[in-house]
């Protein structure tokens, strides 16, 4: 009652790790097999190897956190070499996170993540806030976007799924536009660009000033977001921003995803992943419920459209 | 490394903001080293939503029992004061890596520096050195005499030199002053609290061996976030940082640029 | 130690409740004298009388909560001669919020509106995300937002600050946009568009479906804003969004705010206002500050510029 | 109308999920009607942020004791079950206007019909009502068993119908069945429950004095944020409004369009 089939993603349970907050999946292992998971996806790669921002580089907020580690990875080549390598011995489905400051850097990492065997997706960070050159078109303007799309899409050899931020005025257009330019599947949603100042010092407590804001405290906006957007698009959803346990992920269905990713509750809960797995179906039996696709969009769908599935 | 629901036996305030806090349960015997840390879940997932790295002060392996001080500070740290005997406390741990002790030989002179909260990690630490037939020397900062705590504790394991920076108690000044002051002989030094006092043992104290327990605002503390790096003082290193949480907190001088 | 002065507005605190979020003042006059505060923002007033939306028109979320009232008002007239005639009793500046649909609407509102005595300043709000007809294109077009600004402008006898929305990819360039056009002061933030799903009828809790975010969560985003805004225009912002207690008062003027509305925290404790009236001073003498303006924008003015007020 | 920070002197599950809760303080001696109600602070700012407005059951203003009840369904009740004896619960109230019992005269009859956690006003209602020598017929409508409550404490009272849907005690069905069986004599009748209970008692029982108790989500619960109005049935009337938290929570049947 909980295989999901998305593009590129054939997923026993529609739960993965959300990017940037698992890393490559190393340090969960020591917690659970990384096989219990419908899917992963891993910590955003760039062309060359990236430091990231100075420290701090995380603060509490309330409901939520804020970060800016500002894309720290060791580079495609070595991510291919190490990391995809080491997660050979699982059969979790891959979600390659990409990122890059320009059209060439998406294009090149693209390229290379797409042909190996162990990528069976990439999702197209075109939203980091965290990032001081360019990238921020990228994110807001559905022309940049969707041209971005359609040349990562020329070169990829699996689906590509497009993350898009919330910090924008229309999220519909953002997401018609990419969907036009071809994306296979959207990912929904980034952090919300937000500051804390320390009243200690009184600058922001974060080195790189501002910072994403993630957890429950965006869970509104991104449920908005999800109900509006998929009704616009005919393609699947990867819903996140403030899951917490299976009621959470219901309500992203119900708002019209088709999947969904944890970001900052691993942090509170390293084992919560494969426990919201372990809720779902004991909550879908008390909501009678045959399989959670059942649930998809439920919200805005007629009467109709849903007695079909009861 | 596992998450451990831990009873709260103890939760004790031992000097103005300071609290002990001891807790029962498995994870107790799973401390591999002193100077490793745990993360403790204080509220719930909303309000306060992320843990607190929090040093192990002191295990008790065979009863299962650890110790950890802190100061009640901020949010969380306050709503941790308010957890009553019997109560369970959801713990993340042993993390990270600690204070190196085994290359230390019985009968060499360690000297052990802490600095306001940095001093618990230095206790289990003195005890392990004792243990092994290691002399311990402690000198231990604080800003005043109302948060001085384990004077005593120390006392027991060693000599102990107190500076406060008000002079309200102990040697007026800094823990260098007491170093410059006394110059000992000594094998290796073990170092934990504020960075200024890291920088400034780093800058006097490296021509022996000298090992220093860092701190980071983290996310994870399991080394999967990126929240907690800092960047390797050798520029060609491979991989050119360290995570705080998993690497270290406990640094050899000179491995890692001490945050400011 | 806490006058503040704005345009129109000589407050002897920066604290007023923030508009919507008070009425007029009636209810809360039974908990404490509202000459305490140092302005007060009353609900929104429209050209005509309206019901607003269906309900339930609120519902709580993580760390704050959604509202889609709808602008429920008895209409401009009967505000000024019921509520602006009962409020003659108290000396507390006013600022009075006005929206519509169309341009002529809020051209009427403010024209009446601005002649009254007892209004010190209009505030216009061009971003409530609760209004169906219209209204979408003033918050989030920056030349929509100033032509509407430019026409108010003409017709009315005080200040006029306008309240931006934080549903936009640029804030700056709204705040810019309005400043050239004539406003006098921002208030910033709106609330943030959002949404909660009940999941035992699978449908949006509110009945209009979306609603505006308010409380603690949206705080870093209110203050990431007012940071960016306060160092692109030289008209003063008052700042809102999820205050609750004195320390978010300092945050927000370290931010670059002169001044500050508390909505939602009015609901929790109906006294919240004096109170954080009361805690101010002592918590600016434990900062060793003399007078809250010395805090203005200081997260980011340079030490040099700080160092003359301390 | 006040803000007190009352004492919990009693919070005990009295049937499945449903908590009788007395608090103590100077609050209680201000109700000014049964009826009223109180906005209760159960969380801190962030976690169950907004208040939770419950009904006043009883009161006993010479000890200023104060009885509430309530089902711990959702994340904010559920935490006020969780307070215990000694603890302080800040309460906002009493508000609202509640039933009116001004205009019964002593020894006529007056219909009680409650369903659900829509019971509780009317126990002190009927307590007053007795006072003033009005006769009281109860009809007390739940799901099932395990969740009915104060059944004795009715009785005591005056004549009392349980229903059940499930038929697991008292008549199988709805209030309505009860009504519908026994015809009563009666002068005036006071509901409080689920909309579709009033609805049918607006339809069928509206040729005598009925007064309704509705419930809406509420923000400030004292009239400023419109959260919870319901339309006026009469279109023409000057507000074309009424505010459930300062206007109601009780109406005349006829005086407001039934939520739904
Ligand atoms: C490895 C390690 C060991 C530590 N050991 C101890 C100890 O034994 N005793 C003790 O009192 N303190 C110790 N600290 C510091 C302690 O973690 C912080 O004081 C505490 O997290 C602050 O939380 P708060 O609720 O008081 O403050 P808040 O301001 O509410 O904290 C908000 C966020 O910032 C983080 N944060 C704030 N200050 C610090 C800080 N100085 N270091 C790291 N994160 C911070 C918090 O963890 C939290 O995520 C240690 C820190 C680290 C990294
Ligand atoms: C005037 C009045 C009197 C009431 N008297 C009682 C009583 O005596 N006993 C009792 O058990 N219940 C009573 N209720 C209902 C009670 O207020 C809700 O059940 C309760 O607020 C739900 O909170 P929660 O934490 O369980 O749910 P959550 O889902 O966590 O609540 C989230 C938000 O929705 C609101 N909400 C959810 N359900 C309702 C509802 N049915 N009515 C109003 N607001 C709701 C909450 O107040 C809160 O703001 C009364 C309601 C009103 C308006
Ligand atoms: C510490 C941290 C690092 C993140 N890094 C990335 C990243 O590298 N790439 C990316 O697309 N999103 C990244 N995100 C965003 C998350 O994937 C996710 O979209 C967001 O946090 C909302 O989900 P949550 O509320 O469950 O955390 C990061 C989030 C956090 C908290
Ligand atoms: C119930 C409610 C009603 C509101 N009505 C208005 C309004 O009429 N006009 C307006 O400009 N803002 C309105 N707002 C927005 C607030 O004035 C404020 O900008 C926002 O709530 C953020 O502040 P807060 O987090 O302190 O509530 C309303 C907010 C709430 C919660
Ligand atoms: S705190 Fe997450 S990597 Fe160290
Ligand atoms: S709840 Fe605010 S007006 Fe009734």
């Amino acid at each position: 009652m909980l295989n999901v089939s998305l593009p590129g993603l054939n997923m026993k349970n529609p739960v993965m790790p959300a990017s940037g907050c698992f890393a490559f999946g190393r340090e969960f292992n020591q917690f659970y097999d990384l096989n219990e998971l419908g899917a992963i996806a891993i910590k955003a790669a760039t062309k060359e190897a990236r430091y990231g921002n100075p420290t701090p580089r995380v603060a509490e907020t309330p409901g939520g956190m804020l970060n800016a580690i500002g894309l720290q990875n060791p580079g495609v080549d070595k991510i291919i070499s190490d990391e995809l390598e080491w997660l050979k011995q699982f059969e979790t489905p891959i979600v390659a996170n990409i990122a890059g400051s320009q059209t060439e850097d998406y294009v090149y990492t693209a390229e290379h993540l797409s042909k190996q065997s162990r990528v069976n997706a990439l999702e197209l960070n075109i939203s980091c806030p965290n990032v001081k050159e360019g990238g921020i078109a990228f994110g807001t303007i559905p022309e940049v976007a969707a041209e971005l799309t359609a040349k990562v899409k020329t070169v990829s050899e699996v689906p590509v799924y497009v993350k898009l931020s919330p910090n924008v005025s229309d999220i519909v257009a953002m997401a018609k536009a990419v969907e036009q330019a071809g994306a296979d599947g959207l990912s929904m949603i980034n952090t919300l660009l937000g500051m804390r100042i320390d009243l200690k010092t009184g600058k922001p407590i974060l080195a790189n000033k501002m910072g994403g804001l993630s957890g429950p405290a965006i869970k509104p906006v991104a449920i908005r977001m999800i109900y509006e957007v998929s009704q616009h698009v005919n393609i699947p959803i990867i819903g996140m921003g403030g899951i917490e346990n299976a009621d959470d992920v219901i309500e992203f269905f119900l708002a019209g995803a088709s999947a969904v990713a944890i970001g900052t509750a691993n942090f509170v809960d390293p084992l919560c992943c494969p426990k919201i797995i372990r809720e779902l179906p004991k909550r879908l039996k008390e909501m009678n419920v045959n399989h959670i696709n059942d649930l998809k969009g439920r919200s805005w769908r007629s009467c109709q459209e849903t007695l079909s599935s009861h | 490394m596992m998450i451990d629901k831990m009873i709260v036996i103890q939760n004790n305030q031992i000097a103005k903001d300071i609290f002990e806090l001891k807790v029962k349960g498995a994870l107790a015997a799973h401390v591999r080293e002193p100077g490793q840390f745990v993360h403790i879940k204080v509220g719930g997932f909303i309000d306060a939503m992320l843990r607190r790295p929090i040093s192990i002060c002191d295990v008790d392996k065979q009863d299962q029992v650890m110790t950890m001080i802190y100061r009640a500070d901020g949010n969380g740290t306050k709503r941790l004061s308010q957890y009553a005997e019997g109560e369970e406390l959801e713990i993340l741990g042993p993390l990270g890596n600690g204070f190196p002790i085994e290359t230390v030989k019985a009968g060499s002179h360690a000297i052990l520096v802490g600095g306001g909260v940095g001093v618990p990690p230095l206790y289990y630490l003195s005890k392990q050195l004792k243990e092994k037939g290691v002399q311990a020397t402690h000198i231990l900062g604080f800003q005043t005499e109302n948060i001085v705590f384990y004077e005593k504790e120390f006392k027991d394991l060693g000599p102990t030199y107190v500076t406060t920076v008000d002079g309200s108690k102990g040697t007026k000044g800094f823990v260098t002053d007491v170093l410059t002051e006394h110059d000992f002989a000594y094998d290796v030094m073990y170092a934990c609290g504020p960075v200024p006092m890291l920088k400034a043992l780093e800058t006097g104290y490296s021509a022996k061996p000298l090992y220093l327990s860092l701190e980071q605002r983290m996310g994870c503390a399991i080394g999967a976030c990126l929240a907690c790096v800092c960047k390797t003082q050798d520029p060609q290193d491979s991989r050119g940082y360290r995570k705080v949480c998993s690497d270290g907190p406990v640094f050899k001088a000179g491995e890692v640029i001490l945050p400011c």
